[in-house]
């Protein structure tokens, strides 16, 4: 019997599987069958329905198409749960939020300067990708410490931008 | 006819000519930046060349490189799809100057077209009713104050140079107005190097309704019916449709007829669409025309039968066009739904990354215009726009549940989509009633989703990935600890089934 | 309406099914065989039901599983698709006694219309044409004798319960009629069990046309125009179209009228087929009704704009037919070809296993009814028709050039496909004239192509084929001796493109 | 510079992979550029077209498709080749064919039992699959020597069901 700890749009779900063809959620059993067809399609029966799924899986972080709608997933062991929980608290005694782009593209503007207060959902810089001019937001109250762009640069995806603190 | 295409042009468009020259029996050239060697268009051509590197400006925007390449390879015509170069005279000019035949109208035409001001003079000589307002640039705000005076508030000041919102103001009383202007002139300053304004009447929550119409060297015109394109966001169409559910045959008698006035007066030859506003008294007014094929042509191909695209070819190739209106009838209906590369739940940001997996959906009533397939790239550089799905039905109901039919079975992996968009659309009171205007996607629809901060799904799918989540995270596991892989011969993997 | 229907069949059919249900907001429940666990109609459909093992006569044709099922999951319908049980008056009867409705027509229509002569002797009676001939089964070489000389040779035998071909003689004079009359009846006996043989006139070279016809529960009939299916082989279609260049308005009034005089004859509900011989003369002659949906419905479908399969779900559920003759009109043209996994340079061998890449053609005028994706099994249990490629035009030339750009954009490796021999049936100069007949497949068509020995090629795709068979050989031996896969920064893997 | 021998319909090209981008192919040098998309997708521009080509590779026996048309070759190093040659030699001395299943299916008829004389084309056996009857040809003129599975079995893809000398 394996536990897993699954969240999904900010709920957490237990589910054991019990090896032998049974998924346990919420106390139901639910018998399922699996057939992995391809390194991202994935066959799932249950509740009477095949499920043809199209997923990627980067680190336990799942992406799958239902119905041709996303869903995302986080899954850890109950193990790796506890770690995590452990870590989120340490973290949080940390102070301040980085900017990370969150697509590759220009730097437009930057709207906050180090030393500028902002508010949290204020734009800090614009970035301009695929035509169009996306706004970048704060997402605590606090202080511009350091801004590590100019204006016109060109930004790779997950590039730090600013600090706030 | 010619003998060979150049297409200057990349993505779906770019494939959508690609296909009517090959029912043509015209070679097709493609042209493709450096990010673009993997891609549907340069396949599917007969012959491609290396165009730059990817910043549209070194490549698909590079008028000398164009034209030299068409020279060199012995095209005879040029097809710009839309976007990029389609619209710009400077290119028009070149292109016929260099003996190539442009698929498209007259620089001339596209220049009398591309000046706001010009343009509403042009319509009132003709005809075409504009937006009440001035067809000349003011310059003081004393002449402001009287104009809004006879007009009527509230009242819009515009960028005579102007698009995509720049340069543009709504004024509610006269207090407002000296602000607004000087805001306005700033702004359009700014934007088009070029600070000239001029004065519309306020159409409050108008319908965006369009004709496609078409025209040869000869002078002969046709109207293929309207397109309704009202549902919008930041003046980007998202859903189109023909006929439009708001224009009754007497309606659909007048705009088409004011459509044909407004293309036959700047002699234009191409497919062309004049867009108009529409009140909800079913006034209409000239909003501005775009000489070229648009995205939503689909539709109009749909309910028509015309290939609008071949049509093009054979008139720039002095065909006479093929038919007249008296051959048309409008058959059924047709919906496009634009696919974007965009994230609906993180403000629209655009998405970009390598496409997983791609399924499209088959069956009756469903055409797909694609740029895309499975392990094409998404880049950065260009519009979003990955594919389009469009529907059939007898009639716009039979339409409908097609296009839902067709959404659900998409499957796009590896970008995030703005297929769930259209679900909240095609199932709101207000899309199915035909009551929506311009307003409707970004003030009603759009608000009610920023409520939901992600994807709303069915209890049963919640279960579903939950479930999934943790077998596959078990097989990853299992993998870890026995070294089998996917196709080995692991228990989770060669389950049987039943 | 029906809240849940259960579809008894698979492939691309019962995904063709799925769709009208989901139009119609009717839950489709799909059965599988243990070899169809991975298939598309068992994973679009909203329920799928494991039905037995992969032989058909233990899955999808057990009458006695089925009903059990239907009636266990609240099924209020079945819908039978086309062959396997589609037509079987015992699976009709047993359905309706459980309480579940069949969509289609009644058991005694199928039984009416299943026997030949009896069939015959109904059309006689109700002034369809039929071949000139006995309708009744004749028992002595005498009486064969008397009939043959009336009717003039060449004359057929044929076998009552026939079917495929088998019981079949052709007679060109009275000499040869013992010995045929003989071998006819031993073989219709070894055949289907039923000695009975009777005796038509032999019409030369017929084109093979059918009409759609449809009917309600009211005895309301219209007919969907004709269909030319004549380029066959082995008596099974390839190439469909509609319309046929070779019927025009009035042929087209009486073969559509003696259609639905067929129909009426039978007391026939639901959607089905009247086909027909017609000689060079325009002659027409009743050949067999199919009492079910078709596999080239979807001619139909594009030229009217009439869902079939929604129709006969309507119909079943006691709805009057939706339309009449008189709103119908004949729109463009439309051309079906049968995608089957066989070989066409191996004398039609099937072709199994796995579908290793699979990608649709999109764009204009494309339709495509499948029951393949990538991934997808080809099992050796089933029918090896995969999938259908139908193209509408405004003309039948446009459709010509659109099925061309179809069939070459259409990918599907893993599994040998027929879709070669489309080119040459598309490209031969008696398709494009419409001057073809049933043989002209097998016997003109078919003994050209065995001339080739393989696929014939350009002598650039060779090359191509040539270059890139030695790269990929010195990427497998480079890969080899380095250890790095596909993914990996091989030199020849990522190399820099121009 | 690398040599390799490409059988295509009974065709056999000698492909010379010169290191520099250019593949040389009856005496012409041809300029390329390939790209590996996926194992079984590769894009091979050549002639001022880009192909996208599908295809599976068997031991170095190619299946390609190009504008939707099946190209099958066979691609040997000089090395394999001249190795083959001594192969084949040595076979051509063994007398005998083997009638080998094409498909699975079930062995409907057999027409030709052990001791039967045979044309070459003439059917031998039945093979039913995918409701269609299958006729098996013998690719010799000789004599049935062996007959390994009776009528009514099912028989898997590559089995053997006959030898004919």
């Amino acid at each position: 019997m394996n536990s897993f700890v699954v969240s999904l749009n900010n709920k957490k779900f237990n589910v054991e599987i019990d090896g032998k063809g049974n998924a346990i959620l919420g106390g139901t059993a639910f018998p399922y069958q699996m057939k992995i067809i391809s390194g991202n399609l994935v066959l799932l029966k249950f509740n009477n329905k095949i499920y043809k799924i199209p997923y990627l899986n980067k680190n336990g972080n799942f992406k799958f198409l239902i119905d041709g709608f996303p869903v995302n997933t986080q899954v850890r062991t109950k193990l790796q749960e506890e770690l995590q929980k452990l870590i989120k608290e340490k973290a949080s005694k940390k102070k301040g939020d980085e900017i990370i782009a969150p697509m590759p593209g220009l730097l437009l503007k930057v709207l906050k300067n180090s030393g500028d207060e902002v508010k949290k959902g204020e734009a800090v810089v614009i970035l301009e990708a695929m035509k169009m001019e996306n706004e970048i937001r704060s997402p605590i109250d606090g202080t511009v410490k350091k801004v590590f762009k100019s204006e016109g640069a060109s930004i790779e995806k997950g590039e730090k931008i600013l600090i706030i603190q | 006819m010619f003998k060979k295409i150049l297409i200057a042009n990349r993505g779906e468009i770019a494939v959508r000519i690609i296909a009517a020259c090959k029912e043509l029996g015209i070679k097709s050239a493609a042209v493709y930046s450096e990010i673009d060697f993997n891609s549907m268009h340069a396949a599917l051509s007969d012959e491609a060349y290396f165009i730059g590197p990817p910043a549209a400006s070194q490549s698909y925007l590079n008028i000398d490189k164009i034209i030299s390449l068409a020279k060199k390879i012995g095209a005879d015509a040029i097809h710009p799809g839309y976007g990029f170069l389609s619209e710009n005279p400077v290119f028009i000019s070149e292109v016929e100057k260099s003996g190539i035949t442009f698929i498209g109208p007259s620089a001339k035409s596209v220049e009398m077209m591309g000046n706001k001001t010009a343009a509403r003079t042009l319509m009132n000589k003709h005809n075409v009713p504009i937006v009440p307002g001035t067809t000349q640039t003011i310059k003081t705000i004393d002449e402001v104050k009287e104009e809004a005076g006879k007009i009527g508030y509230p009242v819009m000041l515009k960028a005579a140079a102007g698009g995509g919102g720049k340069g543009m103001r709504l004024v509610n009383n006269p207090d407002d107005l000296q602000s607004a202007f000087d805001r306005a002139k700033n702004e359009a300053l700014k934007a088009f190097g070029n600070p000239d304004i001029y004065l519309e009447k306020f159409i409050e929550n108008p319908k965006h309704i369009e004709v496609q119409i078409i025209g040869d060297k000869f002078g002969n015109y046709a109207h293929i019916f309207e397109r309704e394109c009202s549902i919008q966001r930041r003046h980007q169409k998202v859903v189109e449709e023909s006929p439009s559910v708001f224009v009754d045959e007497n309606l659909r008698k007048e705009i088409t007829q004011a459509a044909v006035k407004a293309a036959k007066a700047c002699g234009y030859y191409n497919a062309g669409t004049v867009e108009f506003l529409m009140d909800k008294n079913k006034n209409f007014y000239f909003l501005e025309m775009n000489t070229r094929l648009q995205v939503e042509h689909p539709v109009t191909e749909l309910v028509s039968g015309i290939d609008l695209v071949k049509e093009q070819i054979k008139i720039a190739a002095g065909e006479k066009l093929s038919f007249s209106n008296k051959d048309l009838t409008l058959n059924g209906h047709a919906i496009e739904c634009r696919i974007y590369a965009e994230d609906i739940h993180n403000n629209f940001a655009p998405s970009t990354g390598k496409i997983e997996y791609h399924s499209v959906p088959s069956g009756p009533g469903i055409r797909i215009d694609r740029g895309i397939e499975t392990n094409s790239v998404v880049p950065v550089y260009y519009d979003p726009l990955l594919a389009k799905v469009i529907t059939w039905g007898k009639t716009r109901y039979e339409a409908i549940n097609r296009m839902k039919r067709a959404l659900a079975q998409y499957q796009i992996l590896g970008v995030t989509t703005n297929t769930e968009l259209f679900t909240y659309i095609l199932n709101s009171n207000d899309f199915l009633n035909g009551t929506f205007d311009i307003n409707f996607l970004e003030n009603v629809l759009l608000s009610e989703i920023n409520g939901l901060s992600s994807t709303e799904i069915s209890k049963q799918t919640e279960e579903a990935a939950v479930i999934l989540s943790a077998l596959l995270k078990q097989v990853e596991m299992e993998k870890l600890k026995t070294g089998v892989g996917y196709n080995g011969k692991n228990k989770w993997v060669e389950q049987k089934y039943e």
